[in-house]
């Protein structure tokens, strides 16, 4: 556990100190907005009821960039190798790297939320927003897991950039799925109840997700090659 | 090497007589008609292939177990006879749906998550030819195997909540039992040449393993080369 | 004591650091440190070994100081800021504790990298290459501070292809071909 | 569609067993070609 903090707080105070990186992803997301809407085209009403599925691309786009990232940085100098030689779970180390990974790109939330509203001039209250940006995050949690477990292993080949997002779209389709439900629900009313069913459904996502992700990553890391 | 032309000859027999009663004998379907034919080679290359994942998903567990890399050979095997029939899925099912909903596909449960499958499987082999080593890639994709087999009925039922805001799903009439033998007899049939497939994909692994295994001092000098 | 492995390009002696630091797994046979097997009792060794190989595993973006106690922290011992010091001070580097590493010359990394090494007063020191990166007065530091660590009753095995260095610290001479021990003796300068 | 049987189904059934047929004729045959290959090259080696 002391570790495992020690790791986490190593992955935020690098994360910190190269803001550049981090401002690159949130950059990323916000031009992803920027280009739906170019896409969609300028009518108000179809950007509205499109913003769900935006925000989820977003969220989904710019986190291989920033999973592909955080592993660049523990392969630059062989530095996972160092952490691995130390008396160190690598279960610990898949938490650390995913927690971090995960605030990371709930941080982009709340800046990607408020855009969004401004662009697509979406007429919501601050409840509203916030349900939202709570919605990112568990979006973000459900991404964080699998895409560490996945971008560990894509972070060792030449061909990651691409490698990443293959094997980890498909993946995440029901987080995909289950966001942008929660999120269309927030902002257009939940006239049938339905928002507990799908935010359960999410979390439960994440549970399983990290869960599994964490059981697994020993596999995926060379531990003794 | 003789089990595996028993498969081949039992399952060719099977798949033979069961196809030409289900082309030929068997009435065609009420609503249907003789569109309804496809089920027999549909429904049974949905059956072989889930059985393959299935069976791909306890060799990576075994795998990840012992370590031991004969796993790796038959979950390979299992993985992709698994992908080409989930393709051969895909194709009649997207025929199927044209001539009976009009459309070549459709966002429903069983399609979505049928593609959705496909593709993670398929990721797997991807991410086999890209692996460094041996080791790596036995255990990516064991790995990615658990992952992909687990994330199926995460899938599934999302999209069925997804879906089921728009219509109810029809439910298929209670199969005739002029319908149950080709299909039986086609099940079984597949079921064997998957298997004797996936055996010889096994074997097809470790002949090529077997040949890329290097001699110990040479081995050690090209891990010496590489951690440098 | 200290040993040296001596042996051509590919003929192992990184392959058998590797090995003793835990980081790969002999693929046949058993290896054993300190009465514990390298395949299955990893955790406990690792407490014990520390390896300085090619990769230095360091952080551009930590502070030299940030790096070794974060190494502490890893194996689970909260270093005082004077142990810090001290241990930046026996390699050199004590006035440049707070700088970032990724600002550092590849002789103060290669320093950083040893202090490291020793933060947890292990028992088996393994190098890969102690010399290279450094200049003569990083040798020499890296020659004394081996011989200091001996004398302090730990173990050194180092790789090196640098007789005239390496031969006067170290006590045994293993010699490598091919992934086999082809030769054991003496070493000729103690 | 509830009373109607859909008429003039057996051009997609064809197409359905054919396509069948093939890819797996197809796979068997990448099969061998690859068997053969993993043959040889574990001859020469030894």
């Amino acid at each position: 556990m002391s570790s495992l903090l020690a790791l986490l707080s190593k992955d935020l105070l690098l994360e910190w100190r190269e803001r550049a990186r981090s401002l690159s992803v949130l950059l990323f997301a916000v031009v992803t907005l920027l280009l739906f809407s170019f896409a969609l085209g300028p009518d108000v009403e179809t950007l509205r009821e499109a913003t769900p599925g935006v925000l989820v691309l977003a969220l989904l786009l710019s986190s291989t960039l920033a999973l592909n990232e955080s592993f660049r940085l523990e392969r630059e100098d062989r530095a996972l190798e160092g952490l691995v030689m130390r008396p160190v779970s690598l279960t610990a180390l898949f938490y650390a790297k995913a927690s971090a990974n995960a605030l990371l790109l709930t941080f982009l939330g709340p800046v990607v939320v408020a855009l969004a509203v401004v662009f697509y001039s979406l007429e919501i209250d601050v409840a509203t927003m916030t349900r939202l940006v709570g919605l990112w995050c568990l979006g973000a949690a459900g991404l964080a897991a699998p895409g560490t477990l996945y971008a560990a292993m894509t972070s060792r080949l030449k061909s990651q950039d691409v490698a990443l997002p293959l094997l980890l779209f498909p993946l995440v389709v029901p987080v995909l799925l289950a966001s942008v439900k929660a999120m269309g629900l927030v902002l257009t009313g939940d006239a049938m109840n339905q928002l507990r069913s799908w935010l359960t459904l999410l979390l439960a996502f994440d549970i399983i997700y990290w869960s599994v992700c964490g059981l697994l990553f020993r596999f995926a890391v060379e531990e003794g090659e | 090497m003789n089990i595996r032309k028993l498969l081949v000859l039992a399952g060719l027999g099977l798949a033979a007589v069961g196809t030409y009663f289900g082309l030929f004998v068997a009435p065609p379907e009420r609503h249907m008609g003789d569109v309804q034919r496809i089920m027999y080679v549909h429904v049974p290359s949905a059956w072989i292939a889930m059985l393959l994942y299935t069976l791909a998903f306890g060799f990576a567990i075994a795998l990840l177990w012992s370590g031991r890399q004969k796993w790796d050979d038959l979950m390979v095997g299992a993985i992709e006879v698994g992908v080409v029939l989930n393709a051969l899925l895909l194709v009649q099912g997207s025929l199927w749906g044209r001539a009976t909903w009009g459309v070549w596909w459709d966002w429903d449960v069983r399609l979505t998550t049928s593609l959705v499958m496909a593709i993670l499987f398929a990721g797997v082999l991807v991410l086999r030819r890209m692996a460094p080593n041996e080791e790596r890639r036995s255990q990516w994709s064991a790995v990615a195997t658990v992952v992909a087999f687990i994330d199926v009925p995460l899938v599934y039922f999302c999209v069925r909540w997804w879906r089921s805001l728009h219509q109810i799903q029809s439910s298929p009439d209670t199969v005739d039992p002029a319908m149950v033998l080709p299909l039986r007899l086609n099940s079984f049939g597949l079921l064997f040449l998957a298997l004797a497939w996936m055996l010889w994909r096994a074997a097809i692994e470790r002949s090529s393993r077997r040949a890329s295994e290097v001699p110990l001092p040479t081995r050690v000098a090209i891990e010496e080369s590489a951690h440098a | 004591m200290a040993v040296w492995l001596k042996g051509p390009n590919g003929s192992g002696k990184t392959t058998l650091l590797r090995m003793l630091a835990t980081l790969s797994t002999p693929s046949c046979g058993t290896l054993e440190i300190f009465g514990l097997d390298v395949g299955r009792q990893r955790e406990a060794i690792r407490h014990g070994v520390s390896l300085v190989s090619h990769s230095l595993y360091l952080y551009p973006g930590l502070t030299a100081r940030e790096t070794l106690v974060l190494w502490g922290r890893l194996g689970g011992v909260v270093l005082e800021p004077e142990s810090v010091v001290a241990a930046l001070d026996v390699v050199g580097l004590a006035d440049v504790g707070d700088r970032r590493v990724g600002g550092f010359s590849a002789g103060m990394r290669k320093r950083l990298a040893l202090a490291r090494a020793r933060i947890e007063s292990p028992r088996l020191l393994l190098l890969d290459e102690p010399f290279s990166a450094l200049d003569d007065s990083g040798c020499r530091l890296v020659q004394s501070w081996v011989r200091e660590f001996v004398e302090q009753g730990g173990t050194v095995m180092l790789a090196s292809h640098d007789p005239e260095r390496a031969t006067p610290i170290c006590d045994w001479r293993v010699d490598l071909a091919a992934g086999q021990i082809v030769g054991l003796d003496r070493g000729a300068g103690r | 569609m509830p009373d109607g049987v859909i008429g003039g189904g057996w051009s997609y059934v064809i197409a359905a067993y054919s396509v069948t047929v093939a890819v797996l004729a197809i796979y068997v045959w990448s099969l061998s070609r690859r068997s053969r290959r993993a043959e040889r090259s574990q001859r020469d080696e030894s």
